[in-house]
C-alpha cells in the first residue's frame, strides 16, 4: 500500500447520503456573462452528477484556458484549472496515477482543436476513462471574439475583418479519426439531452468525447440556433439513438436514408419511402459513425445529435496497473536493497 | 617470456572503433574488471551522432575511455597513455587526445586501402612514419581472431565480432587484470549459443597471450587498488545513478513514482531504466511531446504520486510554461534536464552546461523554481533524490541539473545502505478543519497537499493569481505583490534547509575555483595538483544553484580570486556578480567536451 | 449663470462604471476632444478580467483614466482629481485613487439599493456622510437622460445606454472642452440610425447644459492648450503604434510583413489591427498555438518576408524552443512580447515588466537575442520599426517588449513623415558566385539571406550546430565554440550601431534613476519634480536591454547611487549588477499597475 | 511589387534544362544507417523531380527531426531541417509568405504524429498546398528505439521493456479526420509505386498527405516485409487505383467486397462472387476513404495501397491572397502617409 491508499484508505467509495444538485455547487460566484450557454451545461452537469453514485470527492474537474475553461471553478468537487490545451495531458497523468478517480476534462473549441487539438487525439487513442466536454461555441469567448478552429469559413471576427480562410475542423470526425471509443453531440439548450448524453458518458468505460454546441450570446449570438430554437430546431436536428432508425421533422415525418455512403432526407408521408428505409443507428458501427459525423459538413441535412459511436477497447491506464501488477507477482514488490546491489558489485576491504 | 613489470599510478586508456566494433562493450569489460581489482577509475563513452554511419567513416567511430589508478581517480582523463584503434578512421579522430609518447596498438588489418581512403589518409599512418612519436604496435588482430577460430567453422561475420576481445585480451594483460570475470560474463551473456561462449573465451586468451608470447610488447605494466572506502561498490552511470534516486525517494517517502516523459538524447535513458522497475510501482508514460511529459507529471502529483520529468535541451524550452503553472499550483515536480550542447538542435550527443541561466530565469515573470545540480554519475543518485525530498517539502518544482558527459559517463560508486538513506515524510492534509489550499506551513511556507480522494477537502486550483490561504482567484493588486514575494520567500528559504557548502582547500586564499555540475572531476583534480605544487587555490562547487547556500557570499569575500570554468559562456559567474557583487574571472570552453583538468591547470598558472 | 473659471496646470479624470456603461467610449471622446483643444496627455483604460461581469458587481467594474494638462504630460495621472462614478461598485472601486479633497460625479440613480448590495455597501455612501472629505455631486444621470429624450420614444434600454454621454456633456463643460468634435463623431458613427444621432446629442447637450445652469457646481475650470511641438497629432494606444511600426517598416524595406500569431491578452489587438491592413500587403495568420505562430513566422522570414509574431505571457514561454531555431538559422523575425502579469496565467488583464530575464536569458544553450523595449504608446511605434531594422540588419531575431499597460494606453503622438523615417535597405544574396550560406557581412557578422527561389542559391539550413562559412552540420568542438561565440558576437556588435545612451538630467550626481519600458512615464515625471526641488538626481531608461548601449557602464559609475524601480522583483538591477558589478537599489511594485510617479518620489526622498 | 518579387523577376519559372534525379542529389554524404528504408524514398523522390516541370530553385523541403527528417539535406533544393514537430507549421508560414514556391514537409511517425500531431491536421484541414510525406517506420529511429504512436499495441521497445499499452494511430485516418484533400499510402520497397504516388501528389492542389510505409532495419526491422517482400506482398496488399475495382493476389484471384459496410476478402474463383460484386475505388468518395483507412485495422485484410483520396477544395494561402488582391484594388495600395493620418488627427501651431 502506497501512502495515498495509506491515507484514503477509510474514504467513501460511494456518497454518504444522495446528493442533489446543490451539492455540486462551489462557493464560488459565476462569472459567465449572463445569458452565456456555459450556465446550462454546468447546470446541467451539477444535476447529472447525484445519479452517477461517485462521492464527489472522487471527482476531478480539469480545464485549460477560456470562458468554458471556467467550468471547474463552479463544481464542488476537485477542480484544477490548467493552462491553454494541456487539460487532456494533465488528465492522463493524474488518471494515471489515480486510477481510482472520476476525471472529467472541460475544454472549449479553442483550447481543445487549436491549441490542445494533439493532447486530445492522443488522449482519445490511448482510451484513457476520462470524459471530455467539449464547449463548442465557435469563436474565442475570452479572449473577447476571434474566430476559432470549428467557426465556418468566411467569418467576420475580430481577426478576420475580411472573412476567415480556414476550412473548419469537424469535431466528431476528429475525434473519430483518432479512434475515441465515445463520441457524441449535444446542445446546450436541451437540457435533458444534455444530461442524457452526460451520463451515458460518465457510463462508458473509455474516454468519452462530447460535442457541446454552446451559445457564446456575446461574440457569437445564435451559432446554433437552427439547431437549439423551438421553431427551428425540429427540422434541422435529428436526434440519433441506438438501434431507431433516423426520424426526425416537427411531425416526425421525414428520415435520412442511404444512397451508396451518401445521407439523404427522405419524406416520410409522400409514400416513396418508410420507416424501414431508413438508417437504423448503430452506435458500435464504425463506418456509420463517419457517415453520421460528417452530415454536418452536407448542406440540406439535419445535424445529428446523440450517442454517435460507442465501443469498448482497453484501458490505457488498466493495462500500465496490470502490467505492475504481473510484474510484482512475477518479481514480488521492488526491493530497493536488492536493486541498488544488482548486477556485478565487487566488495572493498 | 619474461617481461618487465612497470608500476604506474594511473593510466588512461581509450578502446576506439567503428560504431559496430563492440568498443563499448569492450570497455565497459574492461572497467568491471578494473573495478574489481579495486582500482578507482572513471569512465567517458563517446558516441557517433550517427545511428549506423557507414563503416569505416571517422564520424562513425565510437570511443571509450577509462581512467584508472590507484589513487583518487575524479575524471576519465584529460589525454590517454594507450589508444586502442580497430581502424584509420579511429586512430585518425582520437590521436589528438593520445599524449606524446603514448602507446597505439592499431589493428594492422583494419588499414587496407578502403579504411584509409574513407578516414581520408593518403598513406598508411603505420607505416609512414607520422607516428614516430608515439610507441606504435600495429597487431593483425583480424587475422589473428580468424586464425584462433578457423576449427570452429564459423561465419566470417561472427569472427569479425569476436575480435575486439582480442584486443581486450591483450589489454587484460599488459595491464596485469584477470581474465576470469569477462569470461563469466561471457559465459552468462551467451548462455544460449555456447559456440559463442567458445569463440569469445578463445579470442580473449588468445589476445591474452599474445601479450604474453610475442616480442613486441616489452613492458606490462600493474595499477596497484586504489586506497577506496572499505564496503561493497558497483559502476554506475549518470542517468542509471538519476533513475535509481527517483525510485530510492519512492521508497523512503512511500510515494508512487510516475514519469512523464518524451524521448531525447541524451536523457532518454532514464526513462528506459524507470520503464523496467514495474515491481516498484513506477508508472513511465511516453507523453506525445515535452508538454505532454510534465503537465502528466503536474496530473500525478496532483494526485499524489511523486510527478518527474525528464528531457534535454528543445525538450526543457518546451516545458517553460508548464513550469510556470507548477509554480502557481505549487505541486512537487521533480524536473530533470540532461544538458547537451546547443542552441536548437546543437550538438544533441555532446555535453554542455549552458541551461543554468534558463534554469534560474527562464519563464515568464517571477516564477522562481529550486535548481540543483549533479556533480559526477554517481552524485545523481543523492541529486535526484535530493530533488524530490526539497520538492515534497517546499512543495515545490524542482529543477535537477545533469548534462551528458555525467549522464553518459560510469564511476564505481560505494553502494549506501538503504537505511543511511534519509527519511522523507510527506503528508497529505486529511482534515477538513481549518483546511485552505494556500494556508501555508509557517516553517517552509508549503502548502498542504490535498489530494483528490480526500473527504471534505473539494477545492479548486489554478494558474490564474491567488488569493492568500484560500486559493481563490485573485486580482487584486496587493495580493498580487504578496504572493510573488511568498513564492520567492519560499525558494529563498531553503537556503535555511540545506548544508552549508564547503570549501575544498583552505578557506582564504589567493585563488577560489567555483564549479557546478559536471565539471567537478576536472576541477578537483586541478585544484589538487596546484595544491600539492603549494598553490593557494581551493576549490568550491555549487550543488545548489538556487537559492545559493548561505555562506556562499562569505566564502567568495574570502579570496582575492575567483575563477569560474563553466561549458558555457559565463553562466554562474553572471549569477554571482549579480548576487554577490564580486569580480569573477570565467574560463568558458563551449565544445561540446567536458574540461581537462589541464585546461583548468594551466588557466589557474596563468592567475598565481 | 455666471461661474468661477480656474486655471488649472494639470487634471486627471476617470471615468468609471458598468462594463456596459460604455465608459471605455466616453474615454476615448473626452481624450480626442482634449487633444484637439492642445493639451498633452495619457490615458489609461482599465478592464475588467471578465468579458460580462454581472451587472452592478465590483469585478465588473470599467475605468478610464486620462490626465491633460498645458504641460508636459507623461502619465495617466497617479491620483484623480475627478471621479465620475455610474454606479457604487465603480465608487467603491476607484475612490482609492481620487485625491483627498477630490470632486465625485456620481449618478444618484444608480445608487439604488441592489446595486449597493452589489458593491457591498451597507448604507448609501452619497448619504452617509463617508464621502465627506471629497466634493461629492449625486446627479440624476439617469432620470435627466430620460427627461431628455421622452419625446422621442426610444425604449428604455436605447435610453439607459445614452447616459453615459450625459456624464460626458458635465465634463465638458466643466473643463471647457467644445462639444463639437464629439457630436461630429456621432453624427458619423451613427449615420445609419439618425434617431441615435438625435439622442445622442440630446443627452451630450443635456449634460453641458446642466453644468452651465444648476447650481451645484460653482467652478468651471480651464486647462491652457500645451506647448507642444507643432505639428499634425493624432491619439495612438501602444498597440496600434506596434502595429503601424510594423507596416512602416514593412513599407519602407520593400518586404512583405507576416505576423502568425495566436490571440493572447494583451496582444491580440496587435494581430487585430495588423488583420485590417491587407491592402498592405500584410497577411496574418491566426495559427493553431504559439508555437505554430513563431514557427510560421521564421518560415515566413525564411521566404523573405519580416516574419513577426505578437505573444504575452504563457505565449512566450512557449515560444522558447523556437526562438532558438531562430538563432541558429539566423533569420530576422520579430517576436513581441507584450508582457503580463505572471507568472503562469497570473493577472491577463494586468500589466508587469517581469519576463526581462526570460527575453534575455530564457533559452537553452547560449542563445543570445537582441532586446529592446518600448517606453510609451507611441515610441511603440518606433521600437516597432527599430525592431524590424535590427532583425533585417543582423540577420537575427529580436525581442521587443512592450507591457499592458503601454499597449493599451495612448497618448498624443506627433505623426511622423513617411520621408523621415529612416531607411531600411534589406538585400537577397542573388549571386551564386562564392555563396555561402554562413559566409558572414564583416561588418555587421550577418550572414546572407538567400531565399527559396534564386536560382543557384539552393542551400539547407537547420537547427544543428553549422560549419562556419559552409552552414554544413559540424560536430566538431572547435567550430562549435568558434559559432557560439560568433553569435554571441554578432548581438553584441549592434551596441555599435545603436545611439549612446542620453541621461535626462545632470551627467553626474547623487542619484541615477535607472528604468526600462512602460515606467518611463513616472520616472520621468517623479525625477523631473525632484530635479525642480533640486535634488540631485537623473534619469537613464534603457530602451536597448541586450545589448547594453556602450556608455551605459561609464554613465552608471558617474553616479553615487542607482535606483532602479521596476514592476518586477529587480530583474534590470541583476542585469546590471552582473554586467557593471555596480550595487542597485531596487524598487520593485508586482501588482499589476504601473508605478504612481509619487511612489518613486518618495523612494527618491528615501535616497537623498 | 515587393523586394522578393523585384529580386526574383527574372528567375526561370520552369526548369531551363532537362533534370535527372542526379540534378537532385546534394552535395552532402547520406547518413542513414546502411540498409534503411529512407534511402529508397530518397532515390525514388530524386527520380521524380525531373518530371515536375519545377526548377530546382523554386523547391523547398522541410523537416522536423528524426532519421526520416535528415531529408532536406540530401535534396539539391532549397533545405529546411526545422524542430521536433513543427515542419507543418514552418511550412505553413513559406507558403503563405511565397504561394509561388513548391513545398514539401518530410516527417517521421514521431515527428509528424506525435510531437507535431497538431500541426499535422490543422495544416490538412486549412489545405495548404503543401506535400507532406511521413516515413512511417513505426519506431523513433534517431533516438534510438522507442514506441511511436504507430507502433502496435504490445510492442517491446527501449521505453516499453514490457510492451506497449498504447493503442496506435492509423495515420490515414487521422488524415482523413482533419479532412485532407490528398491521402495516399505507399512502400519504401516498391520503387514505382512510391514514384507514382509522389508524382500524384505533386499534381494536387492542396494539401496531400502521403505515409510511406519505411523500414528501419536496426530498430523495427522487418515492421512492413509482409506488404513489401516478395512472397508475402501479393496477397497482404491491394493496390486501389481510381474507378478500378479492389482486385488483389498472386494470381490477382481475391477481391475486396462491402458487406454492408463491411469489407471482406472474397475469392474471385469459388464462382460465387464475379469482379462486379467488388468496390469499385472513387478517389472522390469521402466514405469510402474512411473505408479503405479502417482496413488496415481489421485482421485478415489486405493493406489498401495508392491513393485513397483525393478532392479539391479551395486552398488557404490562394484565399488569403485574394483577400489582398480585393482588398488592393478596392482601396488601392496601402499608403503609409494615409495610414498614419487617418481618422481622428489635430494640428498644434
Ligand atoms: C498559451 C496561451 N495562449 C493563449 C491564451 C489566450 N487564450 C485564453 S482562452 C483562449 C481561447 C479560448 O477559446 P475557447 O477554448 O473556444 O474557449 P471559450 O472562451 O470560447 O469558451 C485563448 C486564445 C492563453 N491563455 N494561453
Ligand atoms: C523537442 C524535441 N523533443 C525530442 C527530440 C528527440 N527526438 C529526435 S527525433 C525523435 C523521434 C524521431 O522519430 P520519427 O519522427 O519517427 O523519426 P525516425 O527517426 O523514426 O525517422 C525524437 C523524440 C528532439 N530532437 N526535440
Ligand atoms: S464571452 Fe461568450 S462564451 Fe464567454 S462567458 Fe461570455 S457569452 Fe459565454
Ligand atoms: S535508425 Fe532506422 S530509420 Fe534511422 S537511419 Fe537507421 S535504419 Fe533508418
Ligand atoms: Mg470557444
Ligand atoms: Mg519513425
Amino acid at each position: 500500500m502506497n501512502l495515498v491508499e495509506e491515507t484514503l484508505k477509510d474514504a467513501p467509495k460511494t456518497p454518504v447520503q444522495k446528493y442533489t444538485a446543490k451539492d455540486f455547487q462551489s462557493d464560488q460566484d459565476v462569472r459567465w456573462c449572463p445569458g452565456c450557454g456555459d450556465y446550462s451545461i454546468l447546470a446541467q452537469v451539477q444535476r447529472v452528477m447525484p445519479d452517477l453514485n461517485i462521492p464527489k470527492h472522487n471527482m476531478v474537474f480539469i480545464s485549460g484556458i477560456g470562458c468554458s475553461s471556467r467550468f471547474p471553478y463552479y463544481m464542488d468537487t476537485y477542480g484544477f484549472h490548467g493552462i491553454h490545451g494541456r487539460a487532456p495531458a494533465i488528465a492522463t497523468g493524474l488518471k494515471i496515477a489515480r486510477p481510482d478517480l472520476s476525471v472529467w476534462v472541460a475544454t472549449g473549441d479553442g483550447d481543445g482543436l487549436s491549441i490542445g487539438g494533439n493532447h486530445l487525439i492522443h488522449i482519445c487513442r490511448r482510451n484513457l476513462n476520462v470524459k471530455i466536454l467539449l464547449f463548442n461555441n465557435q469563436i474565442y469567448g475570452l479572449t473577447k471574439g476571434q474566430y476559432s478552429p470549428t467557426s465556418e469559413f468566411g467569418k467576420v471576427t475580430k481577426s478576420t475583418p475580411y472573412g476567415s480562410v480556414d476550412h473548419p475542423f469537424n469535431p466528431l470526425l476528429v475525434a473519430l479519426g483518432a479512434e475515441a471509443s465515445f463520441v457524441a453531440r449535444t446542445l446546450d439548450r436541451d437540457p435533458k439531452h444534455l444530461q442524457f448524453v452526460i451520463k451515458r458518458a460518465a457510463e462508458h468505460k473509455g474516454t468519452a468525447f462530447i460535442e457541446i454546441y454552446q451559445n457564446c450570446n456575446v461574440f457569437n449570438d445564435g451559432a446554433f440556433f437552427t439547431f437549439t430554437e423551438k421553431d427551428t430546431k425540429d427540422d434541422n436536428v435529428v436526434f440519433i439513438e441506438h438501434e431507431k432508425p433516423l426520424i426526425f421533422g416537427k411531425e416526425r415525418d421525414k428520415g435520412i436514408r442511404l444512397e451508396g455512403f451518401t445521407p439523404s432526407v427522405v419524406s416520410l408521408t409522400d409514400g416513396k419511402y418508410s420507416v424501414n428505409d431508413l438508417i437504423v443507428h448503430n452506435e458500435k458501427d464504425t463506418m456509420l459513425s463517419f457517415i453520421l459525423a460528417r452530415m454536418s459538413s452536407i448542406p440540406n441535412l439535419p445535424r445529428p445529435v446523440g450517442v454517435v459511436y460507442a465501443v469498448e477497447r482497453p484501458l490505457y491506464e488498466a493495462e500500465m496497473s496490470r502490467q505492475i501488477h504481473q510484474a510484482i507477482q512475477k518479481q514480488g514488490e521492488g526491493n530497493l536493497e536488492k536493486l541498488l546491489n544488482y548486477g556485478e558489485t565487487w566488495v572493498i576491504n | 617470456m619474461n617481461k618487465d613489470l612497470k608500476n604506474l599510478d594511473e593510466v588512461t586508456i581509450r578502446f576506439a572503433g567503428d560504431s559496430g566494433d563492440g568498443m563499448q562493450l569492450t570497455g565497459m569489460q574492461f572497467t568491471s574488471t578494473t573495478a574489481l581489482v579495486g582500482n578507482d577509475l572513471s569512465t567517458l563513452p563517446d558516441f557517433p551522432a550517427e545511428i549506423r554511419a557507414p563503416a569505416g567513416t571517422t564520424f562513425g567511430v565510437s570511443g571509450f575511455q577509462i581512467h584508472f589508478g590507484s589513487t583518487e581517480i575524479n575524471t576519465p582523463g584529460d589525454m590517454c597513455d594507450v589508444l586502442v584503434a580497430m581502424n584509420p578512421a579511429a586512430l585518425k579522430v582520437n590521436l589528438r587526445s593520445l599524449e606524446d609518447g603514448g602507446i597505439i596498438i592499431a589493428n594492422k588489418d583494419g588499414f587496407n586501402e578502403k579504411n584509409l581512403k574513407l578516414a581520408g589518409y593518403q598513406s598508411n599512418p603505420l607505416e609512414d612514419g607520422s607516428l614516430s612519436k608515439y610507441q606504435v604496435h600495429a597487431v593483425a588482430i583480424t587475422a589473428l581472431t580468424h586464425n584462433a577460430l578457423a576449427d570452429l567453422g564459423l561465419s566470417n561475420k561472427v569472427i569479425e565480432r569476436c575480435k575486439n576481445f582480442f584486443a581486450l585480451g591483450m589489454m587484460y594483460w599488459m595491464f596485469t587484470r584477470p581474465l576470469e570475470p569477462t569470461i563469466k560474463w561471457i559465459q552468462e551473456k551467451f548462455k544460449k549459443t555456447p559456440e559463442l561462449i567458445e569463440a569469445n573465451t578463445r579470442v580473449l586468451k588468445a589476445g591474452y597471450a599474445f601479450g604474453e608470447t610475442t616480442e613486441i610488447f616489452a613492458v606490462r605494466y600493474q595499477v596497484k587498488p586504489a586506497p577506496l572506502k572499505p564496503g561493497r561498490y558497483r559502476s554506475i552511470t549518470g542517468n542509471e545513478a538519476l533513475a535509481w534516486g527517483l525510485i530510492a525517494a519512492s521508497v523512503k517517502s512511500g510515494l508512487d513514482l510516475f514519469l512523464g516523459s518524451y524521448p531525447i538524447t541524451p536523457a532518454s535513458d532514464i526513462l528506459h531504466e524507470l520503464s523496467k522497475h514495474k515491481n516498484f510501482r513506477v508508472k513511465t508514460f511516453q507523453a506525445e511531446d515535452e508538454i505532454a511529459g510534465i503537465t502528466s507529471a503536474i496530473g500525478a502529483s496532483y494526485g499524489g504520486a511523486i510527478g518527474v520529468t525528464t528531457t534535454s535541451g528543445p525538450g526543457m524550452a518546451l516545458k517553460t510554461e508548464a513550469l510556470g503553472l507548477a509554480v502557481m499550483l505549487e505541486v512537487p515536480v521533480v524536473v530533470c534536464n540532461i544538458q547537451r550542447g546547443g542552441p536548437s538542435t546543437g550538438l544533441p550527443t555532446k555535453t554542455e552546461q549552458a541551461d543554468l541561466l534558463q534554469a534560474v530565469y527562464g519563464r515568464n515573470s517571477e516564477a522562481p523554481i529550486p535548481v540543483i545540480a549533479a556533480n559526477t554519475p554517481a552524485d545523481c543518485f543523492f541529486t535526484a533524490f535530493e530533488s524530490v525530498k526539497l520538492a515534497l517539502k517546499y512543495m515545490t518544482p524542482v529543477i535537477l541539473l545533469s548534462d551528458g558527459y555525467v549522464a553518459n559517463g560510469a564511476e564505481p560508486w560505494l553502494i549506501p545502505s538503504v537505511n543511511s538513506l534519509p527519511d522523507i515524510a510527506p503528508k497529505f492534509r486529511t482534515d477538513p478543519e481549518g483546511f485552505y489550499p494556500y494556508l501555508r506551513d509557517e516553517k517552509t511556507l508549503a502548502r498542504p497537499w490535498a489530494i483528490p480522494g480526500t473527504p471534505g477537502l473539494e477545492h479548486r486550483i489554478g494558474g490564474l493569481e491567488k488569493q492568500h490561504i484560500t486559493g481563490n482567484v485573485s486580482y487584486d493588486p496587493e495580493n498580487h505583490e504578496f504572493m510573488v514575494k511568498m513564492r520567492q520567500a519560499k525558494v529563498d528559504r531553503i537556503a535555511d534547509d540545506i548544508p552549508l557548502a564547503q570549501v575544498e582547500g583552505d578557506q582564504k586564499g589567493d585563488l577560489l575555483v567555483v564549479g557546478w555540475g559536471g565539471t567537478y572531476g576536472a576541477i578537483k583534480t586541478a585544484v589538487d595538483n596546484k595544491r600539492r605544487e603549494g598553490r593557494s587555490v581551493s576549490h568550491l562547487h555549487l550543488k545548489y544553484l538556487n537559492p545559493f547556500q548561505k555562506n556562499v557570499g562569505e566564502i567568495l569575500y574570502n579570496f582575492k580570486n575567483i575563477l569560474v570554468p563553466e561549458l558555457n559562456l559565463g553562466q554562474l559567474s553572471k549569477l554571482l556578480r549579480a548576487k554577490y557583487l564580486v569580480p569573477t574571472i570565467t574560463l568558458s570552453k563551449v565544445q561540446g567536451l567536458p574540461f581537462k583538468s589541464i585546461e583548468i591547470e594551466n588557466k589557474i598558472d596563468e592567475l598565481l
